[in-house]
């Protein structure tokens, strides 16, 4: 029983302690409905687990060789009717649990766009040694290490990698994504309230990685358009020498914006491998990660 | 009393099936442990398979099996092997039979038709290295190479492992122990085979044909 | 032995007969232009599972007699395992490249036949 | 031209302090070890009866103490992970830079996993199977211990990184692009490579010998259906180790190639693809984590049959549970990966198939359940970790199908909920699996029990550590905090790091109470002398022979009729009040003879790794030569086998009879 109450506590704390930020205080769909799966699919087994925990310790405490009144039944070791109930009773709470995956898989499929009246607003990922780069390609800027989104707007990511593997995740947003060199990963988001979020990497990239995050503004329209416009007016423009240097190896590198950003940047990002014709970017194939 | 004993006063039933038998001689039980290991082998052939399917087409410009491969040269050592898979039989049945000259001529035949695969295979790999399609060149060359020279790799132990079993049937004769391992080898020899239909059917014809 | 010699030599010369011609057949369904381009693919498949089975009975001996259960249980789990790894790397890699779109629209895949 | 390859002065990291105290200790505790050997004149002794020994129950004894010993070493890993996280919050950075942090949790994962409990259960299979089949070693002895010896090999590589060079920082998965020459080009990642590969080598040579074992060698009369459950897990695990370990060598060696020769499975240049191999590594790496699980329900399910004094219940759906645990765990690896990208039908497949693995180790603990109903619970040590077991692993089973969930999984990877599910399945299952497998065969294989109070000490300080270690890592994992982070900047995150810190630290007193428990037990072991060789009353056959066994295991090969057979066989023999020993004729027994050849494999195995993780190529083939001639001598050999006169097993049972009257 001790250990039933330990486990209530347990899981009370963890809601206690997941509240005022992470994955159990959700503020945008994506997460909303995540959370609501995890809390539906943990309800759903902890009704079968903490019966059977109650189980062992019950038996186990009833059936001790001590116990005179317990009834010794050595020959005990089948019955059909027990064998059915063993495997049912998993076999429904996999059912259930089976189908939230199945339709959840789904549902929430991070390629699948967010449907929603509100024109998405598009932002190309990249992630780098070791920070984050956002491209705004309709507002035709960038900014590092700090995301800015309109509230109650779908964003359309396209994500990719400089480097090595790195996964972007905005806890209190929802899904994260792998970010892959050569490839582009898809994902969309929303943020419903206002506020500031943070943003990591949650895959391993080397010595840098802890310091890998940023944060999500969410901001009302006009302070996005506003944002957008200073960004547009400030910094410098990202070409193909800014991106070089940004692309050298950095820790910890405090968030700035870039004014203006050459076309077609991120797809050549991705297409870093296209061969020999395309050295363009080669530096991309270089690490320039100092090594001991 | 004595447990050790008591579960020998058992009354002992007529034993019906197999799997109650008790331990299978030392013969079935070599085999069968060869066995395991071929199966485990031929696994490790399908995660090369496998990434060789997945990185095809990933040829980074450079050239793709259609314009490398020689389909009469596969052919060759398609035709090689499967003659030295007979041969290598002819070698077990001689052994069966305890007829030493038959082993022997077995042994040099199966070796002969395996190092001219081998040797057709190295020329192979040179000519394609020499025209710049290293391994090195792509994703796909990598992993053709790999895949291929991983077979050609057990061909070459194979051929080895022959070489030492003659020596040990002059040395020993047909002592049991060189029975299981003959045996072993030629299970061995015949895998290969298996693994090489694989290998031209997926590498070389289908990737002529597409 | 002597009654048995010479049927294990039939054996052997039947699978290797059977397993030439076989090869041959591959051989000329790859080249030849009669066949639909798109069976060719399969064809190409069945032929060799066809060879390796001729294999298994002819030159491995595997039969399907009581002392041989064990082997073929494990041949099957053996089998069961190669056509997991083979199949399910190639779904999840090509279900991935597929959508790791590009900014342009095209597919990965498509980008990486040239 | 180097003779020495990249291996120079400045491999041996003399100015890091810390690494430098590790290592000299490490080298002290051998030299101790050594000396105090050379002093006792133990070296012939050592040699004869134990580093060539291929008797089963000696070597499965080393892969036990090899486990122990790496399992120091993982937890001290584990406890400079704990306290650096403790401490290395806001601005601080604690006491260990990244280089040295991401080479700890990759060593202490790969550790973990590979080099202690892999060793352990692979440890006890060696010990237990071969005595509960009732016959007198596996189907291939000198294999077995070149097995033992290629795992001691990778174990010896990986701790030989800690003084010359370093360790590979790309985690226990070694996920290209950064483990790739091109982002990891130091030794680190080779050392992963080489260690991986010879233990590998060494453990699918076992995988195969304990198969053929289980399959082909059986006492006469033991059919499928009568053998023990925990050889029917051993048998799915080996079948499993068969099956996924290929799969890693491939993988590795397609790295190896990338890093050695250029080539490109994985790097972006040439088109390499990277995802194939995340795709290949849990390929292997699922079913590994059900190769440790499995003997582990062995282990239970005979601990909790024996201690509750009645045959386990449901034999027949533990047997088909375990088989499609085996079966299974083939077809759930992309749940690894959910967050790469895969579309909706693949995330879904793999995760509906995860979860389906609940259904029959569900099955498995209500077996247990309802093993103990109607049962004597007699709660000696090895009960206590099993039902500790059942608590705790049913919470880990739990967590891990959360994560079968893919919207929940894409919340939850890679963050410490994550290392706390797996902590919970891989501590609260396979190491109290181990443990209670070691409190429960120890008697057998060295003749007294250990204590019971320390024993008992010792579990309550782990089953209480292991709360307060790891249950705070759900909390901060839904707090949203990812794994292998050397410091963070949360500082609300700090306390629960700190209770986790605590927890070890209660766990550490745990391994205390183990070492002291052992140390006792050997002082008191007159006391604790087991002269029945049946000590718990137990139903299966390694409990007829003497403990410890005879090097014969069994003087007359026995005959089995049933389940369970030997407590069949003790009812029946109470039934007839049958006391009276029949005189029986012994007949010679013929042994093995033991053999240098793994150990000196291993050697020239050792010497192949290290030069190639220093590119010192004419030392690798050296050590190629050596280890092929190595094995071409053991072919060579014309007398595998001695013959135990039958006058000296009748001596011993004479004398063991003498011992279970007296
Ligand atoms: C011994 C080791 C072990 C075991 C037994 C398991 C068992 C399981 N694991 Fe775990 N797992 C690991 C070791 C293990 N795992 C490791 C090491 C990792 C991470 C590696 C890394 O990233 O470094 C991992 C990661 C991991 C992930 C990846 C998460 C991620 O990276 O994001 C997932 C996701 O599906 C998962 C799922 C499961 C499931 C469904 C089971 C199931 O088998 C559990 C089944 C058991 C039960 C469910 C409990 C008992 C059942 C009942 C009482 C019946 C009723 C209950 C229900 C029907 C729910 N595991
Ligand atoms: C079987 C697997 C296993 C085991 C048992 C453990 C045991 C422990 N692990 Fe570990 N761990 C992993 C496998 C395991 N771990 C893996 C795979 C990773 C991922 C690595 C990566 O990210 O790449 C990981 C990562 C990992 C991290 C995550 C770092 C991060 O990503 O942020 C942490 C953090 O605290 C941790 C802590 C611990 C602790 C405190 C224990 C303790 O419970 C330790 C318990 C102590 C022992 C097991 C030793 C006991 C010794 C004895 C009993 C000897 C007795 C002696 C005699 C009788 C003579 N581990
Ligand atoms: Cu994704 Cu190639
Ligand atoms: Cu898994």
């Amino acid at each position: 029983m001790r250990y039933g109450l330990l486990a209530v506590l347990l899981i009370g704390a963890m809601t206690l302690g997941g509240c005022n930020e992470g994955v159990l205080d959700p503020k945008g769909p994506i997460a909303l409905a995540e959370r609501q799966i995890l809390f539906n699919a943990l309800g759903i087994m902890l009704a079968i687990v903490i019966p059977v925990i109650l189980a062992t310790l019950g038996f186990a405490f009833w059936f001790r060789a001590s116990n005179e009144r317990a009834r010794y039944r050595p020959d005990f070791t089948y019955s059909g009717r027990l064998e059915l109930l063993v495997w049912s009773i998993p076999g429904m709470t996999v059912l259930l649990v089976g189908g939230v995956a199945w339709i959840g898989a789904h549902d929430l499929d991070p390629g699948k766009p967010i449907s929603s009246t509100v024109k998405p607003v598009n932002v190309q990922v990249v992630s780098l040694d070791w920070k984050w780069l956002f491209i705004y390609p309709e507002q035709g800027i960038a900014s590092v290490n700090k995301l800015v989104v309109p509230v109650g707007t779908p964003i359309s990511f396209e994500l990719t990698s400089s480097s090595v593997m790195n996964s972007f995740f905005v806890p209190q947003l929802g899904s994260q994504i792998y970010t892959m060199s050569g490839m582009a990963t898809r994902l969309h988001l929303q943020a419903d309230h206002l506020g500031t979020y943070p943003g990591v990497s949650a895959m391993f990239s080397g010595d840098g990685f802890p310091d890998m995050h940023f944060t999500v503004d969410a901001v009302t329209d006009d302070r996005f358009a506003q944002w957008s416009r200073q960004a547009g007016e400030t910094g410098s423009v990202l070409d193909k020498q800014a991106y070089a240097d940004l692309f050298k190896p950095s820790k910890a590198v405090a968030p700035f914006t870039y004014r203006g950003v050459v076309p077609g940047l991120f797809s050549s990002i991705v297409n870093a491998d296209m061969g020999p014709q395309n050295s363009s970017l080669s530096i991309c194939s270089t690490s320039q990660r100092a090594e001991r | 009393m004595n447990i050790a004993v008591a579960i020998d006063q058992i009354p002992q039933d007529a034993l019906p099936s197999a799997s109650e038998a008790g331990p299978a001689p030392k013969r079935i039980v070599v085999a069968y442990g060869f066995w395991i290991f071929l199966l485990s082998d031929i696994i490790m052939f399908a995660a090369l398979f496998a990434s060789y399917a997945v990185l095809v087409r990933s040829t980074a410009g450079g050239p793709t099996g259609a314009q490398l491969f020689n389909q009469t040269t596969v052919a060759i050592e398609t035709v090689c092997l499967l003659v030295s898979s007979y041969s290598c039989g002819m070698m077990s049945l001689a052994v069966n039979s305890r007829r030493y000259l038959r082993t022997y001529l077995g042994a040099l035949i199966t070796f002969a038709l395996g190092a001219t695969f081998l040797s057709l295979e190295i020329r192979e790999f040179l000519s394609m290295i020499a025209i710049g399609a290293a391994p090195q060149r792509s994703a796909f060359l990598s992993a053709f190479f790999t895949l291929v020279g991983c077979h050609g790799l057990h061909v070459a132990l194979g051929l080895i492992w022959l070489v030492v079993m003659m020596v040990q049937v002059a040395v020993f004769g047909f002592a049991a122990r060189v029975q299981h391992r003959l045996l072993c080898f030629s299970l061995f020899w015949h895998a290969l085979d298996i693994v090489w239909v694989g290998v031209f059917t997926v590498v070389y014809l289908m990737g002529v044909s597409s | 032995m002597d009654a048995s010699a010479p049927s294990e030599f039939l054996v052997y010369t039947i699978g290797l007969f059977v397993a030439l011609l076989l090869t041959a057949t591959s051989f000329w369904t790859a080249n030849t232009t009669l066949l639909w381009s798109g069976g060719v693919f399969l064809g190409l498949a069945v032929l060799a599972i066809a060879q390796m089975g001729i294999h298994l009975v002819f030159f491995l001996h595997i039969s399907s007699g009581p002392e041989s259960t064990n082997n073929v249980l494990a041949l099957a789990f053996g089998v069961l395992i190669v056509v997991v790894v083979i199949a399910g790397t190639m779904w999840i890699v090509a279900d991935m490249n597929a959508n790791m779109m590009m900014p342009s629209g095209a597919p990965m895949s498509m980008r990486m036949q040239h | 031209m180097n003779l020495l390859g990249k291996l120079d002065w400045n491999a041996i990291p003399l100015h890091e302090p810390i690494i430098m105290g590790a290592t000299g200790f490490m080298v002290l505790v051998v030299l101790v070890v050594l000396g105090f050997v050379t002093a006792k004149g133990a070296w012939p002794y050592l040699w004869r009866e134990w580093l060539t020994s291929v008797d089963h129950k000696r070597i499965g004894a080393m892969y036990c103490i090899l486990a122990l010993i790496m399992m120091l070493r993982g937890f001290s890993d584990a406890i400079m992970i704990r306290t650096q996280q403790a401490i290395a919050a806001g601005g601080a950075q604690g006491y260990l830079p990244p280089e040295h942090f991401n080479q700890i949790f990759s060593a202490h994962g790969t550790i973990m996993i590979l080099f202690m409990a892999m060793p352990f259960v692979v440890g006890l299979m060696n010990f237990a199977v071969p005595l509960q089949l009732g016959v007198r070693d596996v189907a291939f002895p000198t294999l077995n211990s070149v097995s033992f010896w290629l795992t001691a090999s990778g174990a010896l590589l990986v701790n030989i990184s800690l003084a010359v060079g370093e360790f590979s920082k790309a985690t226990w998965w070694g996920y290209p692009p950064l483990s790739e020459m091109q982002y990891s080009p130091g030794v680190g990642v080779d050392y992963y490579l080489w260690s991986l590969q010879i233990s590998g080598i060494g453990t699918l040579l076992a995988g195969i010998n304990f198969v053929t074992t289980i399959l082909k060698l059986r006492a006469p009369g033991m059919s499928y259906m009568r053998m023990p459950v925990f050889c029917w897990t051993a048998l799915a695990a080996n079948l499993l180790i068969v099956a996924a370990f290929p799969v890693l060598t491939a993988t590795l060696a397609m790295l190896a190639l990338d890093r050695y020769l250029g080539f490109h499975f994985f790097t972006l240049e040439g088109q390499g693809n990277q995802m194939l191999y995340s795709n290949l590594f849990w390929v292997w790496g699922h079913p590994e984590v059900y190769i440790l699980i499995l003997p582990a329900f062995g282990v239970f399910s005979e601990v909790m049959a024996t201690f509750s004094g009645k045959p386990l219940f449901g034999y027949r759906s533990m047997v088909a549970a375990t088989m499609a645990i085996c079966v299974l765990s083939f077809l759930v690896w992309l749940h690894h990966f959910f967050t790469m990208g895969a579309s909706a039908n693949v995330n879904g497949f793999f995760g509906v198939m995860s979860m389906i693995i609940a259904l029959p180790t569900g099955a498995k603990v209500f077996n247990w359940l309802f093993t103990m109903y109607g049962g004597r619970v007699r709660f000696s040590v090895p009960v206590l970790w099993s039902i500790g077991f059942i608590v705790t692993f049913v919470i880990g089973g739990m967590t891990g199908v959360l994560m079968a969930v893919p919207p929940a999984d894409f919340q939850l990877h890679n963050s410490v909920f994550l290392v706390a599910h797996f902590h919970n399945v891989a501590i609260g299952g396979v190491v109290f699996g181990v443990m209670a497998g070691y409190n429960y065969w120890f008697p057998k294989a060295f003749g007294f029990r250990l204590d019971e109070r320390w024993g008992k000490a010792s579990f309550w300080c782990w089953f209480i550590g292991f709360y307060v270690a790891f249950m705070p890592l759900y909390v901060l994992g839904l707090m949203g905090m990812t794994r292998r982070m050397q410091h963070y900047d949360n500082l609300s995150w700090q306390p629960w790091l700190i209770a986790a810190a605590f927890g070890t630290a209660i766990i550490l007193v745990g391994v205390v109470c183990q070492i002291v428990q052992l140390v006792v037990s050997i002082r008191n072991r007159e006391e604790l002398r087991d002269v029945t060789g049946d000590p718990w009353n137990g139903r299966t056959l390694e409990w007829a022979t003497a403990s410890p066994p005879p090097a014969w295991n069994f003087a007359f090969q026995p005959k089995v009729a049933g389940l369970d057979a030997f407590w069949s066989s003790k009812s029946r023999a109470q039934a007839t009040k049958d006391g009276s020993t029949p005189t029986r004729n012994y007949e010679p027994v013929e042994m093995p003879k033991n053999s240098a050849t793994g150990f000196v494999t291993a050697f020239f195995a050792v010497v192949i790794g290290f030069a190639m993780i220093w590119h010192i190529w004419w030392l690798a083939s050296v050590g190629v030569f050596g280890a092929f001639m190595t094995l071409l001598a053991f072919t060579f050999r014309r007398h595998n086998e001695i013959e135990v006169p039958a006058e000296e097993i009748a001596r011993f049972v004479r004398a063991h009879q003498a011992g279970v009257a007296a």
